[in-house]
């Protein structure tokens, strides 16, 4: 029993910690962007402040809007919470725990881009249409090559649930190996795509005809555009927890053990601001790809992934 | 009886000898008059056979082919030439050295065909079936190599005649074989008489080509 | 009795043809409620697929497998009389392969025949060409069963003969051969539902896809079994069999709803449909459950199957040699793309089909669905529920059928399970929705579309300019250009340019011969005659001579 | 005075009967008349099959009952066909039309009921003399030229059957219980002492009469006067009668290769017959499945199915085996029913668009039947669906029998078979669309159906209860004629 109220505890607090961070994540990101551009940037409690600035604005509804033109923020958010109460942030073991399998996260993702895609879709703008194949044309190659990075993830770990996966890598007898490298390199370009940053698109950019993920939401305004805003914020915070916990899952704190949680929460915090540090280099030193060499690019991921399972084989037959 | 074998093998070599000869005459009336050799040298064995092996039927399918297919027919088809006119050489649609050629060779297959079967049987009917067989297979190159109706229709009364030459060299053939034969000429005649004159209301002329262009159209 | 003279027909009912006669039960009420009960053909049809089913012996099997054919040609000839021919020459194909396949002794070849026969049937690659031709044709209700019902009679032949029947002579190549066609499947069925304007031939090509899916399924199952690794077997049998149902509850509904939208609006191509949800908001709600399955959207009917799916690829990755990973890995690579352009396939379908402003009168005026199209739908979107909500017990209700064919299997517990992933998903939206609901600023002002900047549209066009809406076509084009290019050749489908157009001009040119042996006149018919007589004696005398 | 040989008397004094007297219409109807009593007495020869010359066995006796039955049917069509196609002949011509049915269904219960070669062989003959005038009946080229073709094919055939019969008989001499005379020419005693006789003789006999009676079985490469026969001529007597007379030449060669394998397997030198008919079944299967494509003309269109099914059968019989014959007797008796009924469907299409001539059959004609009549449209539908052996049809029992001996007996040669039933079975199917639910071509007008109909849907019953609920005496019956002829 006393397992149990640790656990819920420890789900309790990474809930709470994951919803208050994720505006922060990329405040701190948008910050450091422009640092290292040399200008001053917002502070990094701007986003909280925009979220504010939406409750307050009146919602505007087009006339041409179905009946279902309130929901889709609603499915857009739902899935990446569930996304956010699954990925394990400082400690593994949460009673969520079962429930995180690798597939049910690449689903529940799905699900959150086929919202946003119908409600770019939903009231039959030109920039929506554009924006949303798009969006489907990287979701294409995307999925592909994280399927592939999973197959690695699983072989290595002969286990399916992200947890699991943490705990294994965590207990150190995998080492490092050429395959994990190419699986890294591979799932950093799909969270990209997935996060819309800057190789596949401009976050900050307000340029139509460029954009992405932004271009599907300009007809949502008021506390549905509060919805779609907070959900991106916590996908790159989903996106970062889960390379962080799967990568360098050392210390990462037990949900029954309560004492291990302050090192656990320590180094949690440590990996996501190494994380934005790095995405924040990473996006002032590339450009953003035009949109048909994106397909190239994350081909070159899935072929990474394909030959990280090929390395694992041939390690395998090597290392026992 | 050793007068037997020696005189019917020698009949059997005449018809054969008209037979190939048919191939390669080009006129009508040529041929007809070949035909009336063959039914006549048919008639002649009839009777030989009729005479060696006692069977009184034999002398009547003799006589049926003395007054049928020695007299009437060639009347017959004299008389057709005579109101077509067909004076002119009838074109055949192989060259006729080719077709000599052929006609050999089917006497080799007949042949080769027929020995080795009747190892056991009589040896005068093995001899008597490999000429009757080498007829009819005459026969039926002619009617493939002849354009012109009356030719095809002279060809396959040559088979007739074939057939004819081999069921009395059959000793004890019932009756009721001949019966048929006569009856196969007389309606062959009479169907034959029928077409040409209605092949003249209609093309003018005995030649086949009339005919084969409606095929060539096909429908 | 009825059947062979002599010996007559014999049914026997095991849990294979039990869980089949299952998954044909709600689609055939539902089509049989949405309008279809009044056709003779249609339950002669349906009585060729119990009858195929039930079947005991060879004969029985056969007379069921074409009585099912003849009744859907005369329905599809009906409908449009274009394909009628090409799918009665495939359903006969798979019939002239089926046939010799049942006599022969169990092994490889009687294998691949089933295999060829009943994979032409079924639509797998590379002999589908004829599915996305063939089942628009008739009305909605009959390709409903077609594609919902009729392929999976198909599949349950070669799960007969390659589980049950040969069993015992299974090798791991079969596997691979079934797995193989089931990978082409996958990818062109995907990409055709991705680039298909006509509604109904984007869910035959979804069909196809699916087919693709249990075809892995199946052929994992299978190289697994004759591996000797029954629980690897007995996972992928379950995430085949789960697709198998999954497939034939939500497509049906999907056909039912292009039938009410061909009703309501006369045109079931996607460019001239747009915001139906206003006129038709039941039969688009029910379009979405639909659209959910197709998607495997997660707490949707298809998510289960798929789950189940790559799983039991990932665990086949693990065994074998190189080739095998090699393989398998670039299998899950397809796999992937392949959901994800079903995906995209969903999206497309649902949002320019419903969503949006309409793009034709017609389109404006749709009226709702008839009630009983409506019940019909209502009915399959029902029991959709248990599969997408409940798969665990789906799958305890096939545990029979899994230990009939995978004798020594136990099957493992679901990983997946849906409803306490509701709990998360909705627990989030409910909190969201009263957080907004207490701060946020109530009410919301209704404005005209902002359209990036577009003015007002003109008097003469009261639902927009078409020309600055997406359309269907416009949607499909960055992937069309990205990867159709090599995957599907300008002329069509791959297997109909270099396997199907081939053939026809073969059979041009024999046609052209035999024409002209046809046009001989009389003197060479007479040499034909000669001829073979002559040939004959020669070989009789060679016969005899030598 | 037996049933059988009543039964071959009545037609051939009716003949001249119906030639000399009566217009046309009173010829249809006397022709009805003689046919009703033709088919009693055909059922009637069950009882008393008689003996010496015309001495029908089981076999016979079936086929005979069916000669009948389908002659009576096509009786009944042929009054609409005569009322229809009035003007086209004048009245000498309908005299002789209606004496040529009468011969030629004389020579069809002879050549079945006869038990000797020679008489078997004259039948053959009056049914090619019969057909060949019945086709030169029309008064157009093309009938003049199809009835050539008839009379120079068939001549030929013929002789080339003689010249066989001639040989068996020679065959005979040998064997001690024959001898000369009648009794070496009588199937019965020939079958009983196979053994005896000369085996190379017998084979070299088999091929001539595989020949000649291939010729009337229509059998590639002897099939060329078929077609255009079909074609040609008025329809009752060039489609139905002759499509019986098909019959008579197949259960000839059934009979013939039973002495060939009787002679086998009793230690005699004969070849296995198998060979020569696959070559002649195959041939005729896969060619027909590619000159059925472009037919424009429905009766040719139907005279080429007849090729395929005619192949098959002696496909069939090259099989071997008793369960194989017994499949290909059925496939007789049932593709019978179904072509005389489609044929008579086709004259009562023919009749409804008012032009019976042979110009009248083509597919541009008979178009959107459905819409003319519906009962004609989904009969004719039916007759052309049954063709093709889909299930509902009868004809799939028979084909499964073959397809499934052939696999077990001759697995290689099924892939030919399969691709031949296959193509034609597409090609076949491929008119039912325009034949029934296109729309009908200008200024046609729809009329209620005819009685004769309803003998077309019993035609299609029949064979849908003979091939699927066949009752048990016929099963004993069919396997006994299938296990003696082996």
């Amino acid at each position: 029993m006393l397992l149990f109220l640790g656990s819920f505890l420890a789900t309790l607090l990474h809930a709470v910690l994951m919803f208050a961070l994720a505006p922060l994540l990329a405040g701190l990101v948008a910050t450091l962007r422009a640092r290292l551009l040399g200008r001053r940037g917002p502070p990094v409690w701007q986003p909280y402040l925009a979220l504010r600035r939406l409750l307050a604005k009146t919602t505007l509804v087009p006339e041409t809007a179905t009946a279902l033109y309130p929901l889709w923020p609603f499915v857009a958010f739902a899935p990446l919470a569930a996304c956010a109460l699954l990925v394990p942030g400082f400690s593994t073991g949460m009673i969520t725990a079962p429930l995180s399998d690798f597939i049910t996260l690449i689903g529940l993702l799905a699900l959150a881009r086929a919202a946003i895609v119908l409600a770019g879709l939903e009231t039959g703008f030109a920039f929506g249409g554009a924006a949303a194949a798009r969006d489907v044309l990287f979701s294409v190659f995307a999925e592909a090559a994280l399927l592939v990075v999973l197959l690695s993830f699983v072989l290595l770990a002969q286990r399916a649930t992200v947890d699991d996966i943490a705990t294994v890598f965590a207990s150190g007898h995998v080492g490092l190996s050429v395959s994990l490298g190419f699986a890294l390199a591979a799932i950093l370009a799909v969270a990209l795509t997935e996060a819309g940053r800057i190789p596949v698109d401009n976050p900050a950019g307000h340029l139509e005809l460029a954009m992405v993920h932004e271009a599907m939401l300009l007809e949502y305004s008021g506390r549905f555009l509060l919805l779609f805003e907070y959900a991106a914020m916590l996908r790159l915070l989903v996106w970062m927890s889960l390379i962080g916990s799967v990568f360098c899952p050392f210390f990462m704190a037990r949900a029954d053990a309560p004492w291990t949680w302050p090192l656990g929460l320590l180094c949690w915090a440590a990996k996501l601001c190494s994380g934005a540090v790095a995405l924040a280099v990473f996006e002032i030193s590339t450009a953003k790809m035009r949109v048909f060499r994106v397909p190239e690019f994350l081909s070159v991921a899935m072929l990474l992934g394909v030959l990280a399972g090929v390395f694992l084989f041939v390690a395998a037959r090597i290392g026992t | 009886m050793s007068l037997d074998y020696p005189l019917a093998h020698l009949l059997g070599g005449v018809m054969l000898l008209c037979a190939f000869s048919l191939l390669s005459q080009r006129r009508l009336a040529a041929m007809i008059a070949l035909y009336q050799i063959e039914a006549l040298a048919l008639t002649a064995a009839a009777f030989w056979q009729g005479f060696a092996q006692h069977a009184a039927d034999l002398y009547l399918t003799g006589l049926i082919t003395l007054v049928i297919k020695a007299i009437l027919l060639p009347y017959g088809l004299r008389e057709i030439v005579q109101r077509f006119n067909l004076i002119r050489a009838i074109e055949t649609a192989l060259p006729v050295g080719l077709s000599m050629i052929i006609g050999v060779g089917l006497i080799g297959v007949a042949v080769l065909v027929v020995l080795p079967v009747t190892v056991r049987a009589v040896s005068l009917t093995r001899e008597d079936l490999a000429i009757a067989l080498s007829i009819v297979l005459l026969g039926f190159l002619v009617m493939t190599t002849r354009r012109n109706a009356l030719a095809q229709v002279l060809g396959f009364l040559s088979t007739e005649n074939g057939l004819v030459l081999a069921a009395t060299g059959m000793p004890g053939m019932p009756f009721v074989a001949e019966l048929s034969v006569a009856m196969l000429v007389l309606l062959a005649f009479l169907v034959v008489g029928v077409f040409l004159l209605r092949i003249r209301e209609h093309f003018d002329t005995l030649d086949l080509v009339g005919i084969e262009d409606i095929e060539r159209r096909g429908r | 009795m009825f059947g062979l003279p002599g010996q007559g027909m014999h049914l026997r009912v095991d849990a294979l043809s039990l869980l089949f006669l299952a998954i044909l039960v709600p689609q055939v009420a539902a089509s049989a409620i949405a309008g279809m009960g009044r056709s003779v053909t249609f339950w002669v049809f349906i009585a060729g697929m119990v009858c195929a089913l039930l079947a005991a012996d060879a004969f029985t099997l056969i007379f069921g497998f074409e009585l099912m054919s003849a009744a859907s040609w005369l329905l599809v000839l009906r409908g449009d009389r274009g394909p009628a021919s090409l799918y009665v020459g495939i359903a006969m194909f798979s019939a002239a392969c089926l046939v010799p396949a049942l006599f022969l002794p169990a092994g490889s070849l009687a294998f691949v025949l089933v295999l060829l026969g009943a994979g032409a049937k079924a639509g797998l690659a590379p002999l589908h060409f004829w599915l996305p031709r063939a089942h628009p044709a008739p009305p909605a209700g009959v390709s409903a069963v077609m594609s919902g019902g009729m392929v999976k009679v198909a599949l349950y032949v070669i799960i007969r003969y390659g589980f049950v029947e040969y069993g015992a002579a299974a090798q791991p190549w079969w596997g691979a051969a079934l797995i193989a066609a089931g990978a082409a499947s996958v990818l062109l069925g995907s990409l055709r539902a991705m680039l298909e304007v006509e509604l109904k031939t984007l869910l035959a090509g979804s069909t196809v896809e699916h087919v693709g899916l249990i075809a892995v399924g199946l052929g994992v199952a299978l190289r697994a079994k004759a591996m000797g690794d029954p629980a690897l077997a007995a996972l992928a049998l379950q995430a085949a069999l789960l697709c198998a149902v999954a497939h034939g509850l939500f497509k049906p509904l999907l056909f039912l709803g292009a039938g009410a939208v061909k009703a309501a609006t006369g045109t079931t191509s996607l460019d001239w449909l747009g915001g139906l949800m206003r006129g038709m908001p039941r039969a688009g709600g029910l379009m979405l459950v639909g659209a959910a399955g197709m998607a495997a959207l997660p707490l949707g009917p298809g998510f289960a199957p798929e789950f189940l799916l790559l799983h039991a690829v990932i665990g086949a990755a693990g065994t074998g040699g190189i080739l095998a990973r090699i393989g398998f890995t670039a299998l899950l690579a397809a796999l992937g793309l392949s959901a994800a352009l079903a995906l995209g396939a969903a999206v497309r379908l649902v949002g320019i089909g419903w969503l949006g402003r309409p793009r034709s009168l017609h389109a404006a005026a749709a009226g709702e669905a008839a009630r009983p199209v409506l019940a019909g739908m209502a009915l399959l979107a029902a029991c959709c529920v248990p599969v997408a909500l409940a798969p665990g017990f789906v799958l305890a209700l096939m545990r029979p059928v899994i230990l009939l064919l995978v004798p020594a299997a136990q099957p493992a517990p679901l990983a997946y399970a849906p409803l306490w992933l509701a709990v998360l998903v909705f627990g989030p939206a409910a909190a969201a929705f009263l957080l907004l609901q207490k701060f946020a600023r109530r009410g919301a002002r209704e404005v005209p579309v902002w359209n990036g900047g577009f003015g007002r549209p003109p008097a003469w066009l009261p639902f927009g300019d078409p020309l600055t809406q997406p359309s269907a076509t416009g949607f499909a084009a960055p992937l069309r250009r990205a990867l159709s290019t090599d995957l599907l050749p300008a002329a069509g489908d791959p297997s109909e340019v270099f396997l199907y157009l081939p053939l026809l001009r073969l059979h041009m040119r024999v046609t052209r011969l035999a024409e002209r042996i046809r046009r001989s006149t009389i003197r060479e018919r007479l040499a034909f005659v000669f001829g073979a007589l002559v040939m004959f004696l020669l070989a009789l005398g060679l016969e005899q001579g030598g | 005075m037996s049933f059988c040989l009543l039964a071959v008397i009545v037609p051939l004094l009716g003949a001249p009967l119906l030639g000399l007297l009566g217009t046309a219409g009173q010829g249809a109807w006397g022709n009805l008349v003689l046919n009703g009593v033709i088919f009693a007495l055909t059922l009637l020869a069950f009882a008393d099959p008689g003996a010496g010359l015309i001495h029908a066995d089981t076999l016979g006796l079936v086929f005979g009952a069916l000669t009948g039955f389908v002659g009576l049917t096509t009786a009944a069509a042929n009054i609409a066909f005569v009322r229809a196609g009035a003007a086209t002949l004048s009245l000498r011509r309908w005299r002789v039309y209606h004496a040529m049915c009468q011969v030629l269904l004389g020579s069809i219960l002879l050549g079945l009921y006869a038990d000797n070669l020679g008489l078997l062989w004259v039948a053959v003959e009056g049914a090619t003399i019969a057909g060949t005038l019945a086709v030169s009946l029309p008064r157009t080229a093309s009938a003049l030229e199809a009835a050539w073709k008839y009379f120079i094919l068939g001549g030929a055939g013929i002789a080339l059957a003689l010249f066989g019969t001639m040989l068996v008989y020679l065959a005979a001499q040998p064997a001690a219980a024959l001898g000369p005379g009648l009794q070496a020419m009588s199937f019965a005693a020939l079958a009983a002492n196979a053994g005896k006789l000369d085996g190379a003789l017998l084979t070299l006999a088999f091929v001539f009469l595989l020949f000649g009676y291939g010729t009337k079985a229509a059998l590639v490469p002897l099939h060329g006067w078929l077609p255009d026969a079909y074609a040609e001529g008025p329809a009752p007597v060039t489609t139905c009668l002759s499509g019986l007379t098909l019959n008579v030449a197949l259960i000839a060669i059934l009979r013939f290769r039973h002495l060939m394998q009787a002679n086998l397997q009793a230690g005699g030198d004969a070849l296995p017959p198998g060979p020569f008919l696959l070559t002649l079944g195959l041939a005729s299967l896969l060619l027909t499945a590619f000159s059925l494509s472009r037919r424009r003309d429905a009766r040719r269109f139907f005279g080429f199915s007849s090729i395929e099914h005619s192949g098959l059968a002696v496909f069939a019989f090259g099989i071997g085996g008793a369960a194989a014959i017994f499949g290909g007797i059925l496939h007789m008796l049932l593709h019978t029913l179904v072509k005389s009924a489609l044929f008579q469907a086709l004259i009562q299409a023919a009749a409804l668009r008012g032009d019976v001539a042979p110009g009248g059959f083509g597919f541009a004609h008979l178009r959107g039947l459905l819409h003319g009549n519906r009962w004609l449209g989904w009969l004719l539908g039916g007759c052309v669906f049954a063709l093709t052996g889909l299930p509902p049809s009868g004809l799939f029992v028979s084909e499964f029998i073959i397809v499934s001996q052939t696999i077990q007996r001759a697995p290689l040669v099924s892939l030919p078979l399969g691709l031949g039933l296959l193509l034609c079975a597409i090609a076949i199917i491929r008119n039912i669309g325009p034949l029934v639910f296109d729309p009908p071509p200008a200024r046609t007008v729809s009329a209620p159906a005819s009685p004769a109909l309803a003998l077309v849907a019993l035609h299609l019953a029949l064979t849908f209860l003979a091939a699927f609920l066949m009752p048990g005496f016929l099963v004993l019956l069919l396997s006994q004629i299938a296990s003696a002829l082996q």
